[in-house]
């Protein structure tokens, strides 16, 4: 196959040596190009002086998941020379710093080791020992530049536009650049044979990470209170909401924000601020990740019995307990679906990129003020911290927020008593009111045992009933929240893959790669819990179901198995729980090796 | 579980305020206390306090955690919302409806246990951020709900009902408030409703947290023979080890007594606690001498009372992070999402 | 049937008002005159003034659960006169104080209403007001000694008995008891239908509550360490632990504690302490019910992860959240099972009544330390909080904690390296040691991602050992739990009950109904989580199986839906879950239903 | 995860102590924490003061929560055990250890995010236990793992690298813990090792609870060009929003100076603080006059350093509870067990 616009660049760095933005450089220099393209951030959890490595796919198909490969390696850590030479695929290429020697107890000679002395000549450029260290980083994409073949002119507009309040600072960055670039054209045989052509298939696309573009949704959608406790892979999420939040919603002659951002002491303060106020009529939510999610366990039953809306994004890592706080897993679907003791039950949505995040994000708030009880949205450190190639974002003006069943002081005085938790509908959900209004909508809102009027009680029948109105509202609540993503196969058959979130881009690419080899699978990617009737009849339709998850313990088989009317032995699991982005060939192995197992069966 | 459903006759001649209400008005459920319950007498002085006050009920957000006192919103101004939240969290709820609704009035009811211990992390930040609302503690150094544990500020050596003793210290909340930058703190009894229903109002009008610590003995959980001075003699029918269901039936206690004046008022239990109220010309406004009038008290074994201390010029946590005006709560969408242009605007630096 | 030895007394009381002592010598005189009984208290979630019942079973038989009929009512509260008198079995009887006359809005012509001027009687023999309440208690006592034919002998030595120490009150008592006595047998004809006539099946047997049982495990266990913050319905275990802890564990001579217990500031400090004392060799264990297990959830992963024993006593009560804490429910098995984030498990242990409570309690300790794994005991308020008639407990000299694999400085000695995660023998368990000894066993306790040799890593593979292990560790537990009881019914069949913890005595007494109709159930009772073979074989014999639980959500149905191989259509479920202990007329009614329905299928 | 292993070489010109053992003995693993980060500082000085008391391995357990300087425990003595718990906790996993082994020797090392926020509440209540053990706070005013966000101790007006300014008044550590009657309250510097030893000597040798809070400057995540005085001129080439991940080399921060006298420390980024030691004469057992001092020190914009407050009469928790003196993790199950006859005995209350 050829690699024209189809390889990896993988770039290992020394974390704190700002060479995330030099990386960044590289991945939208090609996506600016027309090429297909994205990044996955492999980073230690401290902040200076530890190995870094920044993975670059570039996929003229527009595959967004890992393949495995490395055809180029950018080896700028000598810490890691080693297992970086050892990682890079037969026929690739090695680029490194030469300044230095690099003793090597590993000898490669299916690779091409370009060496160049960075260090050397931005210390004979540079003056300033910390630009020394910047434009090194700068000096490397300019090596890049002529063996990958990248649009200089596309790098100099980039450099332009990113230093355009510090325009001085564009010279010198243009100028390493420059070194690198020259240096490898007169040195190398440029290009490579992984090299860009320009295309056209990155138009009506950004880059953007999970994060951001929830955040993005939360401001869209209206909220307006925003608390959180700062916890890995989360906290760019609230940084992203505060920046959007500043640019477009405080008042140009008074300076009034028209939001309010709270960091929280910790994780219990921060839902409980959530919780109060949604309670009183804002939109509210916190970005957290799996400790957050244990620690508010508590007020999440609260809130599912007291039924006040409330947002939470877990952006999941991987766990146990502190775990590795910088890789990514779905090791929390469990704890999120029944978090809290007693019998509760949560409502969950989980987005498989970015642009899912942003429309899961208004989605969110929207069935948790209809449903009034908790919604999380269950992303990952993968979807959330690593930025994605996806169509661009989408704003329909007509939207108009679905707030449920709120009376309103002329609904209020329409009506004879308001009762909080009488069902009049039938569909399990109630009326509610905000505080502030006509004290005939007054009720009070415990976490303790309640009759449909709302008034405390320990009768059993009124205790019952209640919580049997709960599961009334839960079978609603199966067919208001987003169905599946089904894909039927070619062929379409009996035996299917089954996924959620970020497992998505490597199941796509591995249907592809098995179709090529006449394995054809349907496809469905489940999107909400709790399971609607499109799930349950996609699961009867098919006799072999592959489960591919990004967990130890088969979490989503399990919600499968005991959620909806599944057939256990139909589930087979491919499990994925090392901490790294999925990646194609994993999914690709595990189907392969239960289909050789069928077969013997 | 309220039995008997309390019968809402308004009498005639009962006086009405600027609204037209009666106190009758700013009631709530019938109680579930123990008969002299001191968080019985606060309710009764919120009542009175939002009666004079001419407050509208739904201007009211009523907040409390769980424990005997946190029950109590539930007694006073039946048609104001209210949150009866989780143990020791009703800061941060607090927090969240004051960030969503900072047009209300926020009134927060705690017990010692449920401020000092399990909720002193939100306790202390929620004064941090100096959070428009008046906090009160009931504060009868015992879980009463849970049958009579130490809570953190019960006093050395005091002991159970079932004859242990306490080895730790106290937390005070009114020196922790001071310690944490609070911008009003106060302490009252709650038998004395004359200086309690000024602080209240007082708590209520302040721009910023207020917090009023008060002494609200319980008649339950100290009521064992243990203690000095006990009704041990009344008892002789009595043994506490197999009537340990027993509550025997008490009154509410009562106090009065001057500014600058000290008065020994005895519990249910016999013993004493010595109130000293702050003399009409004690300067409020200084944090340190506050900390250190109330060592001194200390020393000499007094618990003093009154308004300690109190700073209008800290902005609470709205008029520090520059929040809009409107209450967020009611904001329409309209003012809150920037539309289809902005975003294809904002997507341009994701290119 | 007959209604001797055979019927239920129910006493309707205001809570504060000293009836549970009275009630409790009705309860003991019974079981001194050598009939089989039981005592369930239902009471208010607050301190005095509201109603409380304290129903007595009395079953020559020997049945320990509800029946749900009520054959002589105590009416002894007005405020619930009505649904008193309403609740009153036909034929039954219904005894109430005349002082004052009762309204009553229904009429029953199927019960004899017996009035007696119990307050009048009293005030005017006692002067003291304190003594009056009290001893209007003793006076119904008195009584239902009359009524029921209750031995005056066995009541005054057990009046005797329990004022030991306060001589003096011994006379009043009795004079109390007698006032009642005299009235009834003067006015009514004594004895009931419904009364007492001495036997000898409660030899060899005690009546002890879950709690106090549990405690004293914990002391036999050799625990010494409890942190605990205080939550109903667990606290009186810690009481108990206290109380024979100064009975057994005080230095006559010096006054040295060998045991220290912390009331904690909240549950994470609780659960902090016991993870700190288990770690440094001291066996420790916390009390708790359902919302302290949700704040603890974030330390239970810590422990799993970190494998640090450490013992909970979840003590159930209804929820979700606040909900009914004084009533009972097994609505937290779910929560407990999978408690955290990430890939997370515990063990679990369940006992049916307060002597296994004891057994278990040693037990979980043994577990823990062998496993280095949390385990949690899955009491209830029913178990906890209520008296129940069980063989006396037993205690073997010859036993000696299993403190699993801990190598001393001995045992150091010999080997050349330590290494905290070296699973040596394949079972999943790795050894550990105790700090203050040889540095040599020094190693670091992290809840972040380590290799095998307890280091820090983020490399996936060695992360990924790690996790691994502890699945086989997972399958070790399956074989070192205790397995559970499995009854054959008299004509053993392919249809069986599957139940745990409180439900086994109204399930033992529906089979038994049951059987008398035909219908003729096996019955397996699981004691622990993870499940082991004998529970997978007995699902695997049995093609229909009921499952009897407390709670909505069905959660031991879900739990055996996922975590062993029983085909799922053949579960079905028997839900109880308002809050009262289970009445055996449910499970036979559940049951007849489900075999309706399959007939009909 | 430290890829470059250190060397344990030992000079045999390196000084050995009572145990015969070199400063390097009482090492850790590499720090992975920036470099001139202060917290190395301290560890540095933890280094020095176990060697200095000849301290053996394994009378030590080090405990630790969650952040940069929570990571530190690893950075000292290897030989000895340790845990290194979750975000805030650390002292309750401490608490159970020492009620398990009482005779081992605690040292506790905590952040300002890790004990003033998440952790406020177990920092209080180890206080108020009186746990015996040394509690260290390497404060730095930020949560450093997190990258930069304020945390409780940041000072009013301070700002992040990203430029927000912080509105919330501090919480101290040493103020909230003369506040909640810590028996022994110490404060110092980083960069002041001869200050830092001693104290740290003096806190492992307090029986009971010893805090020391020490300032401890996060190098990245106050070096911001929006600070008074700043880098900036230096920094050229550098577009902070741009080069976000870029940490600049930097040195650790020295400072010397005598009893009584104040020094003026410049941070990394331009900024200043103020040091003032407790003078030779300062009477450091009445908590009063601490708390004014502090106060007073406060309004002149100075940090007092030296150890503040110190109470040795108070009981530890052991003391005041009673424990036997014989650790109970060491006991057999012997002196545990009351055995069979016991049992009999005692359940005859249940008859
Ligand atoms: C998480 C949690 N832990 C424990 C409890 C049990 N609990 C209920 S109230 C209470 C203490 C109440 O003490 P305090 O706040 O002083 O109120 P009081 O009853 O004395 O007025 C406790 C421990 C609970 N409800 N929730
Ligand atoms: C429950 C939980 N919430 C949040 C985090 C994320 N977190 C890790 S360290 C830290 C703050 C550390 O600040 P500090 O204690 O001051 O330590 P520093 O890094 O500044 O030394 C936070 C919020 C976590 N690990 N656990
Ligand atoms: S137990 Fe104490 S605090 Fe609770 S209601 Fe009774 S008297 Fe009041
Ligand atoms: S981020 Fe700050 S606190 Fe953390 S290691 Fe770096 S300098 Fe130290
Ligand atoms: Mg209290
Ligand atoms: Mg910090």
């Amino acid at each position: 196959m050829s690699q024209v616009n189809n390889f990896v660049i993988k770039l290992a760095n020394v974390n704190g040596t700002g060479s995330a933005s030099a990386n960044g450089l590289v991945m939208k220099a090609i996506f600016r190009m027309g090429v297909p393209v994205v990044g996955k951030n492999i980073f230690p959890s401290n902040i200076q002086g530890l190995p870094t490595w920044f993975e670059i796919r570039v996929s003229r198909e527009g595959y967004l998941a890992r393949s495995g490969e490395v055809d180029v390696m950018v080896a700028m850590n000598g810490q890691t020379f080693d297992r970086d030479l050892k990682e890079v695929s037969p026929g690739g290429v090695l680029l490194y710093d030469s300044t230095w020697p690099r003793e090597r107890s590993i000898k490669r000679h299916d690779v091409t080791v370009l060496g160049i002395p960075l260090a050397r000549m931005c210390n004979e450029t540079f003056e300033n020992p910390r630009a020394r260290i910047l434009m090194k980083n700068m000096s490397y994409v300019g090596a890049l530049a002529a063996l990958l073949n990248l649009d200089m002119a596309v790098l100099r507009e980039l450099i332009e536009e990113q230093f355009a309040s510090k325009k001085k600072l564009v010279g010198a960055n243009i100028q390493a650049i420059e070194l690198g670039y020259n240096y490898a054209l007169e040195n190398f045989k440029c290009p490579l044979a992984s090299h860009i052509e320009p295309m056209d298939k990155t138009a009506g696309h950004i880059m953007i990470d999970g994060n951001t573009a929830a955040a993005l949704g939360c401001v869209y959608a209206g909220a307006t209170v925003g608390a959180w406790y700062p916890i890995t892979p989360s906290t760019s999420m609230m940084d992203a909401f505060r920046s959007f939040s500043e640019k477009t919603r405080v008042d140009k002659e008074t300076g009034e924000k028209n939001f309010c951002i709270i960091q929280a002491e910790d994780e219990l303060a921060a839902i409980g601020m959530v919780i109060g106020a949604n309670w009183a009529g804002a939109r509210s939510f916190t970005p957290t990740s799996g400790p957050g999610v244990s620690l508010m366990s508590e007020f999440l039953g609260f809130a599912y019995y007291a039924e006040i809306p409330m947002v939470l994004f877990n952006i999941q890592r991987a766990g146990p307990s502190t775990g590795m706080p910088t890789r990514t897993q779905q090791s929390d679907l469990l704890l999120c679906a029944y978090a809290s003791h007693g019998d509760t039950r949560h409502v969950l949505l989980i987005p498989d990129d970015p642009r899912e995040c942003f429309d899961m994000a208004v989605q969110a708030f929207d069935l948790s003020d209809r449903l009034q009880t908790p919604v999380m949205v269950l992303s990952d450190l993968d979807i959330g911290m690593n930025d994605w190639m996806v169509p661009e974002l989408e704003w329909d003006d007509n939207y108009r927020p679905d707030r449920g069943k709120v009376l309103t002081d002329a609904d209020l005085a329409k009506v004879e008593k308001f009762y909080r938790y009488v069902d009049s509908d039938g569909d399990g959900i109630t009326y509610r009111t905000y505080p502030g209004g006509d004290p005939k909508g007054a009720y009070f809102v415990r976490g303790s045992s309640h009759n449909k009027f709302g008034a405390y009680t320990e009768s059993s029948a009124e205790y019952k009933e209640v919580l049997d109105r709960l599961l009334v509202k839960w079978e609603t609540a199966k067919t208001v929240v987003p169905g599946p993503v089904i894909r039927s196969s070619d062929q379409p058959g009996r035996t299917a893959i089954v996924t959620m979130g970020s497992c998505a881009a490597a199941c796509r690419e591995a249907s592809h790669k098995l179709a090529a080899k006449g394995i054809h699978l349907d496809y469905m990617r489940v999107r909400a819990f709790p399971f609607g009737e499109e799930v349950e009849q996609f699961l009867e339709e098919h006799d072999h179901i592959i489960v591919v998850e990004q967990n130890r313990d088969a979490q989503l088989r399990t919600l499968l198995m005991t959620e909806t009317r599944v057939h256990k032995d139909k589930l087979h699991s491919v499990l994925h729980y090392d901490g790294q982005p999925l990646d194609y060939r994993i999914v690709v192995a595990g189907v392969e090796e239960f289909l050789s197992k069928g077969e013997m069966a | 579980m309220s039995f008997v459903s309390k019968p809402r006759i308004i009498h005639k001649s009962l006086k009405r305020n600027a609204l037209g209400l009666t106190v009758r008005d700013y009631e709530g459920v019938a109680t579930t206390l123990c008969a002299g319950c001191g968080h019985d007498s606060i309710t009764a002085a919120i009542v009175q306090a939002f009666w004079e006050m001419d407050m509208p009920a739904q201007q009211v957000a009523k907040m409390s955690g769980i424990g005997c006192s946190s029950k109590t919103t539930g007694y006073f101004l039946s048609a104001a919302h209210g949150v009866n939240s989780v143990h020791g969290r009703m800061p941060s709820v607090t927090t969240g409806a004051n960030a969503a609704r900072r047009d209300l009035t926020y009134i927060g009811i705690s017990g010692d246990g449920d401020s000092m211990s399990i909720g002193l992390g939100q306790f202390a930040h929620v004064i941090r951020r100096n959070l428009d609302m008046l906090y009160m503690i009931e504060n009868n150094g015992v879980y009463g709900l849970t049958k009579g544990q130490f809570s953190a500020s019960a006093d050395l050596g005091s002991q159970t009902k079932k004859g242990e003793a306490n080895q730790q210290p106290p937390i005070d909340p009114v020196k922790a408030s001071l310690a944490m930058g609070a911008s009003f703190v106060a302490r009252a009894f709650s038998g004395d409703k004359e200086q309690l229903v000024p602080l209240i109002k007082a708590g209520l009008r302040h721009k910023g947290f207020a917090l009023l610590d008060v002494i609200s003995p319980c008649v339950t959980f100290n009521d064992h023979a243990t203690s000095t001075k006990s009704y041990a003699y009344t008892r002789e029918y009595y043994h506490p080890a197999i009537h340990a269901d027993f509550i025997p039936p008490s009154e509410e206690i009562v106090a009065r007594y001057d500014e600058g004046e000290t008065m020994d008022v005895q519990l249910h239990d016999g013993s004493h606690v010595i109130l000293r109220k702050v003399d009409k010309d004690y300067d409020p406004t200084d944090r340190g001498r506050a900390f250190n009038f109330l060592m001194d008290a200390q020393d000499r074994g007094e618990v003093v009372t009154g308004l300690l201390y109190i700073d209008q010029k800290q902005g609470d946590m709205h008029q520090r992070s520059g929040t809009a005006s409107k209450p967020l709560g009611r904001m329409e969408h309209q003012e809150l999402c920037p539309g289809s242009e902005v975003l294809k605007d904002l997507q341009k630096a994701y290119r």
